[in-house]
């Protein structure tokens, strides 16, 4: 009685009520999401969302597959016993800026660098929603919440940075309302073997709207850089504006038709370009590059464990339990 | 022309020498060739401080008792008769515990200047009289050894004169009359790579016995008569090398592969590194960031339906604090085992103390029951292991596991159970809906409470679980207050429940008349049952009852308690247990606390109890 | 021509709408109203879950409750007089607290189809018999506010719409004789920089007012006389107001900087936000990246000589345990906040509870004593924040502050006390050597048992603390056993100790014959006072003694208990601190438990007292 | 009486006997520590050291200053608070590769990306040596340890990346023998203000004897690559080697008189050559840079902090409690 077979995004509809603010960018991707995963050709059962705390952490509740709502940053570290256990599994993390980056960064680098086989979908809306509207690790400098009546003092968050330098295999980013864009990204993600992480621009209207205004609305592409892996890295309303790199390691603009355009290849071993790229934002830029940024295959965390266990049962033949309470030396009484 | 041979019934021997004289390895080969012989043991490592202190000074100090007899045995002992002084700073260190009269075996070499200021002696104490009254050998065993070793190809001098632990494990087995054939063939096999090696620390062991032999230093041998131990297949075995096995046995009972979550601490870490090596057992261990997430992927691995387990000590354990209130609310099985030791903070990580009962029992926010379980010696830390996954399978909680540092570090012969004997705790996942076409994941089971366990992958079922509160039977999102009261007395009287699942609790009054009850709990077994023993050889009753269920109780505590006119509590902390029995059952019971970072000692405790008798 | 005047002693108005109708700012407004008249007041908002629910749906609804009365009241109150639903959805969730005869007002204008729905109506309630038993006020509020603000320039519709609230408040201020200048005030400076929407709200609350006196829907209106209140000038404050506002306080009187490490969490974040406000008062607030390096921030500072806080709620509080465990290590003052919040796990986040008692005691792994302190009342957390920085800067110990989520968002008004009337906490550094030449760490106060704090920047005292066990007096690291059960028990002592610092125990036993004592602690002093009276009106005597220092008790705890035949220990959790007094006095207390998410209810806790009585 | 004034490194030795392994690195770094503590001028008192729990840990009770041996990988959240409420003070994190980097990771990404004004010295002997010899976050993959009879299966953190990837805005490597090397670095740490990184090289001969031979032994300079600001990367016995970067963002080896060497810019505001020359490792390139990898200037915690307190005092004039209490809606009684 498996649910595999011909599902539409109907079929990952729970009978919860869904319970986020109207107008959140947390429904597109909730909308996006179940009308990708019939794709994914997994069966239901076989999928399973894991979430910490926060307005983004309540996405499993929405998805009629497994879930677990589990308890504020911790999600990575659960996903990771899961994965690593069920291989057969298709394990998903939906998490906030504040669950992943505050409270849970670090089982966040940890399972980036182990590169357990599971997918990270980070709804950065650069706020606490769910507290109601304190700062957060990506909120920029500055900012003025609640809990920062003079502005926030502390530097942000480059969430790909950090991915990046946390050895990452897969990293990608995409925004709420493009459907299109979140779709690709989301299957490149599936299709990465190992840990993948995704940044999602989201929008936050009660407490942090308009923070990526510039790229959400931004349907001329004036803003947007799209990586599109093997292409020159082109972007504006007529491709006109181009990437290229610096002598410094740095990446400036120039124009399309300019020498030494970068040709983007997110499936370079090296991370030192996918970093670089990490670096182009709208404030230093006056772009925003999405899609995917880094795409490598590495051993997988699971894969290694579950052949750590397969050479030792070659070796030792499977485990009999009576040998083993008496194995050592022993001795006989009466 | 052997010498005269005197009869003892036990001996208690210490070996102490610098972190690099090999006392672990020297005690532990001791045992190995005592065990044969068919004698009851007990042993206790005594590991410095957690750095290699430098060589020749008290921090650095490395000690290993052993206790042997020809009866049954209950603890290490708390003092030795025989001490194995390798240098200045073990003699330092460890003489205050010999009683008057006490045997002392000094490396009378290793008294040289340098070393005797290290260990803050102002003159030798083998040239003063200040080891007057202790029966003092006196040998240069690194010469007697570098000497018995010329002439040995490819042995440097460093290297022969690293075999003096040999040397005197040589002695120490001709004047107990233990065989050294076992410790040949450890040698051969731990040097087979270097034969040489082998062959000096061989010499050394052989020069050692004929050493006593022949010296006329030592008049007499002991003979220890074999115990009257049940009938059986022995190992020796520590407590974390006890507990590691219960865990596989459970994972195999169980038919759930195992999957332990850990992050390094002493006095826990030798579980994971145990477990590490079952691979073959499907056992797949996990070395973490953090506590956190440790049990943070045990609980995910238990939701993927394996017999998720974590391991830790006191303050490794406080961090996984909320990731089992997030358990309890789940009604998962998961087993955190927390070997404690001493504290608060840091505290003193290697010594034992039972000072976290409270804080697994009540260390989280609001009401989240737990059941806890301790062990009472090294090799019940297989059987409590079971016991624990079985508590934790069959009621969906999280169960602590309390052990301590001394059970961890110390053993004793553990008779081998058939694989046949053991429980079948197996358990069964949900695969159908339970309430019509509907599966209700918080619809409970009418006789435990526990709700049904249904994994991903299993079609038709797919659920959501979280910390939030939940409706009954449905598991829904609630705030509704009737359903929060309901759920939280659930949560309670599912634990409470288990009261019914256990044995009661037994009373050890051998007199029957016994007026005093002494209630102990988990790894003091051994040194109040001694005291008790004591204090019965002294003429007086006392009753013993030992709790290995922490919570629930067994159902019989109270009237057990009540039959006694007093109560006495020994505890390794200021009185966590007495708390408890005090506000359940209204009984004046009375504390014998002592915070040492080192076992009780029974000699203390029984003066505590005969003091309490004769009150 | 006016309607008659009916005098009332107390009444209880409960404002309940959709997340979006504004219904804490019309509570609030009517409160402030409502203290201008010298009535005493008691609130208590009920805050939708967590997260914005669509507009209309159940989970969407917020409340406010209003009590007041022409005596001191001690509770919001059981249950509403009066029920002012704005929309279906608010009345669905709140008619069932609505007692036979009661007054429901009632926006006849959102009972469309949709949201009828949206709330689970099948047919009107307006226009079915469901509602016999109440007083039903029908009014079309929306369209009467709409209709009401026509011809304001640059007013939208839905603007208008949105000032149907204040329609409402104008309404029940006319019905209860409240002036509605100060809210007109309010409205006039909050839409300073929209004239149009001030003018909007300002009519809407004039047309409400005098439709009230023009409509036959109500033939008489209420006067509630002013309470006899202790003279002085009053503000009305909620707990979390007036904790912020005791650190600040506390910061002043102990003459050091304010120092608050936290990490946002419901119902804790206020503190946070409030505090943040208070830089020209030299606070710092610092919000960590989890509640581990919050507490670990306000560690640091307190090393550095500032008033050191932490505050969050359980889920947040567990977190901190190993921390704190240092801070007694380190015999550094800290106080720990916990906004106690219904658990366990995530449990119901905005709802209260009493469930973290025995986690802040024993949370902690080894024997780890703090003192804890909590607070009875919103306006008491003011005193109670006092007190614990007291306790901590005085004895060198984190202090765990147990308020609730009740406390935190319920308000009252509050007697301003005058500065000089504060206690002095100040506190002294060590600035010379205090044993000879030498400064030794942990050379204690003999009387406080405190060591002395010696901060960095004080020439000749550099010192090196950690969370080893140390020597007494030097601090050390140490590993000796006597030293650490030495140090194990002064740690405990010196927290016992504080004992001889605390006020006594005070029971209020006004008829004196009382031979059943109610023992209560914290936040539920209001629903235990309220009930003791109403039992007391029923004729019966009851005692009643409420606990603010949980750790140490008051001296005469014990001697207290034992006065009466029968104790009974109301709490919202399943009995903490009954399983406290059980097992330090062997009373044989009761619980009564209700575990609800909701305050306790006078009524039912009045139940239970006279069934005791009774007995 | 302070005790600032013409001290030496016996100035700042304690009474405490030092108890590491013999031949264990950290020797050496505290004799550098103590050798250049003079030269900085601050006075013993106004200087803290901080740490967590690990061998390197026992690093602040050999330090005759302030000291705190907290709790594992906490340090870096402590001296937040310290170094917040006492900008007088010089504060120094002594911490290990397992608790800065495992169990102490989030506090140190957020401490580095917050720049607050502490100075972080990692010992990293990519092992965990107080618990006796299990693999660490910075141990390479496959490394076989008391538990990991079969080998690590985790990919290792490069350090240095990861402080890069966490905002860092002072970045280094030094090698516990290199008393000159070292000095030079801690000297550079002291001058910046803000966050400063330092991985320290630092071998532990009881559990990982020789894991950093390949530089430390490099008398000869064959793998060490010095980083000196504003000079061409170069190295090797005749400083022969050299780096360049190519167009995909990584960094070449090539010939010192080859075109396009790099030229260091440790001041560099941009991040990304930064990171590029901290993939440049002794596994992928046969070279191994040491040095100062980044220094930049940006807005410090503290100094934020103190900067809105005053803001707020000149606003509002000095808190006034009894104000305080009275604001709000007040009323009066009687
Ligand atoms: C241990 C703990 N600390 C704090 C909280 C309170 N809390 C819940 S969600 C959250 C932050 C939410 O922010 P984010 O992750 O960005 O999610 P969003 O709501 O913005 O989607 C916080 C601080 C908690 N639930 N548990
Ligand atoms: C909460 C907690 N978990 C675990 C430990 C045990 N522990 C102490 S030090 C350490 C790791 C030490 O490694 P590292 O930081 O690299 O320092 P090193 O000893 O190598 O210098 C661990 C796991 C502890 N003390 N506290
Ligand atoms: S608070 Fe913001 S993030 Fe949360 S549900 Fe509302 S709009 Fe979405
Ligand atoms: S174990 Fe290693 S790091 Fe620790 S003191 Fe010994 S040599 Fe140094
Ligand atoms: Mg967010
Ligand atoms: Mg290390």
């Amino acid at each position: 009685m498996s649910t595999n077979g011909h599902l539409t995004a109907k079929d990952y509809r729970t009978d919860q009520e869904v319970r986020w603010c109207p107008g959140c960018g947390d429904y597109a991707i909730l909308a996006a999401m179940q009308s990708f995963m019939p794709e994914l050709g997994i069966a239901r059962e076989n999928t399973v969302f894991v979430s910490g705390i926060g307005c983004a952490a309540r996405f499993p509740y929405y998805m009629n597959t497994y879930g677990m709502h589990s308890i504020h940053g911790r999600a990575p570290a659960i996903a990771t016993g899961l994965a690593t256990t069920r291989p057969d599994l298709s394990v998903w993390v939906a998490t906030g800026d504040g669950d992943a980056l505050s409270i849970g960064g670090n089982h966040l680098i940890h399972a980036l660098r182990r590169n357990v086989n599971f997918k990270i979908l980070l709804f950065n809306n650069r706020i606490y929603g769910l507290t109601k509207g304190q700062y957060s690790p990506t909120s920029e400098l500055g900012k003025v919440t609640k809990s920062t009546p003079m502005g926030s003092l502390d530097w942000p968050f480059n969430p790909l940075s950090l991915a990046i330098g946390a050895e990452a295999t897969f990293v990608a980013r995409a925004i709420d309302t493009d459907k299109a864009g979140m779709t690709a990204v989301l299957r490149a993600a599936a299709e990465h073997r190992g840990s993948a992480f995704v940044e999602i621009f989201q929008n936050c209207p009660i407490f942090n709207d308009d923070a990526f205004a510039f790229v959400r609305d931004d349907k001329e592409g004036v803003n947007r850089v799209p990586l599109r892996d093997g292409e020159p890295i082109t972007w504006g309303a007529g491709a006109e504006k181009a990437l290229r790199q610096r002598s410094d390691g740095s990446i400036e603009i120039c124009r399309a038709d300019d020498e030494g355009v970068l040709v983007h290849d997110a499936h370079h071993e090296g991370a030192a370009l996918a970093f670089a790229l990490s670096r182009v934002t709208q404030e230093s830029h006056g772009g925003t590059p999405v899609g995917v940024f880094r795409d490598v295959e590495r051993p997988v965390y699971d894969d290694l464990m579950a052949g750590q266990l397969a050479a030792a049962t070659e070796k030792f033949g499977e485990g009999d339990l009576g040998a083993l309470l008496h194995s050592g030396e022993t001795w006989k009484i009466g | 022309m052997s010498k005269p041979v005197e009869q003892l019934s036990q001996v208690i021997v210490r070996f102490a020498g610098d972190s690099g004289d090999g006392m672990q390895l020297t005690g532990s080969q001791f045992t190995s060739e005592t065990a044969l012989l068919g004698n009851d043991i007990s042993t206790l490592p005594d590991f410095p401080a957690e750095i290699r202190a430098p060589a020749g000074s008290l921090p650095g100090v490395s000690g290993f008792q052993v206790h042997f007899a020809d009866f049954d045995i209950l603890t290490p002992g708390d003092a030795p008769n025989v001490l194995v002084a390798m240098n200045p700073a073990a003699l330092k260190t460890n003489i205050k515990d010999l009683p008057k009269g006490g045997t002392l075996i000094v490396n009378s070499d290793a008294f040289n200047e340098r070393n005797l200021q290290k260990a803050g002696y102002a003159t030798n104490p083998l040239e003063d009289e200040s080891l007057g009254e202790f029966q003092v050998h006196s040998v240069p065993l690194t010469s007697l050894t570098v000497g018995a070793l010329k002439g040995i190809e490819g042995v440097t001098p460093r290297e022969a004169e690293r075999s003096k632990n040999m040397f005197a494990l040589g002695l120490m087995s001709w004047l107990y009359g233990r065989p050294i054939e076992p410790t040949v063939e450890f040698l051969e096999e731990k040097f087979a790579k270097r034969p040489e090696i082998a062959e000096a620390n061989v010499k050394a062991l052989q020069a050692g016995y004929a050493f006593g032999e022949t010296t006329e230093s030592f008049a007499v041998t002991y003979e220890i008569k074999p115990a009257k131990l049940t009938p059986g297949t022995y190992r020796n075995i520590t407590g974390n090398q006890a507990l590691s096995l219960g865990l596989v046995a459970a994972s195999r009972l169980s038919k759930l592969p195992l999957f332990l979550g850990a992050y390094p601490i002493t006095p826990a870490s030798a579980i994971l590194e145990e477990l590490a090596g079952y691979k073959n057992f499907g056992v797949r261990t996990f070395q973490a960031e953090d506590e956190i997430a440790a049990a943070g992927a045990a609980v995910g691995a238990a939701f993927g339906g394996s017999l998720g387990v974590t391991t830790s000590a006191g303050p490794g354990v406080v961090l996984k604090a909320e990731t089992i209130g997030l358990a309890i609310m789940l009604e998962l099985p998961l087993v955190i085992c927390d070997i404690q030791r001493a504290g608060p903070s840091t505290g003193m990580p290697t010594k034992p103390e039972q000072g976290d009962l409270l804080m697994v029992l009540f260390g989280r926010n609001s009401e989240s029951p737990v059941p806890v379980v301790a062990p009472r010696s090294p090799s019940d830390c297989f059987d409590a292991a079971i016991e624990a996954c079985r508590i934790a399978l069959k009621y969906r909680t999280p169960v602590y596991l309390l052990s301590d540092a001394y059970l961890a570090n110390g053993s004793e012969p553990w008779l081998l159970p058939d694989v046949e004997s053991l429980p079948d705790i197996s358990t069964t996942f949900a695969t159908e809906p339970n309430d019509g076409d509907e599966f209700l994941p918080y619809l409970r089971d009418e006789q435990t409470l526990a709700r049904p366990w249904a994994v991903p992958g299993t079609p038709g079922l797919e659920h959501r679980i979280g910390g939030l509160e939940k409706a009954d039977r449905t598991g829904n999102i609630s705030y509704d207050p009737d359903n929060h009261d309901l759920m939280t007395r659930l949560r309670a009287q599912k634990v409470a429940g288990i009261a019914s699942d256990i044995p009661e609790l037994e009373v050890d009054d051998p007199d029957g008349d016994a007026r005093v009850l002494v209630l102990g709990w988990g790894g003091t077994y051994g040194p109040i049952a001694a005291a008790c023993r004591r204090v019965r050889t002294g003429g007086r009753s006392v009753a013993h009852a030992h709790l290995r269920h922490l919570n629930p109780f067994p159902r019989n505590t109270g009237e057990v308690l009540r039959r006694y006119d007093k109560v006495l509590v020994p505890e390794m902390n200021l009185g966590q247990l007495l708390k408890l029995v005090r506000a359940d059952f209204l009984v004046d019971a009375v504390g014998y606390n002592r915070v040492s970072g080192i076992p009780l000692r029974s000699a203390e405790v029984a003066d505590a109890i005969e003091a309490m008798v004769d009150q």
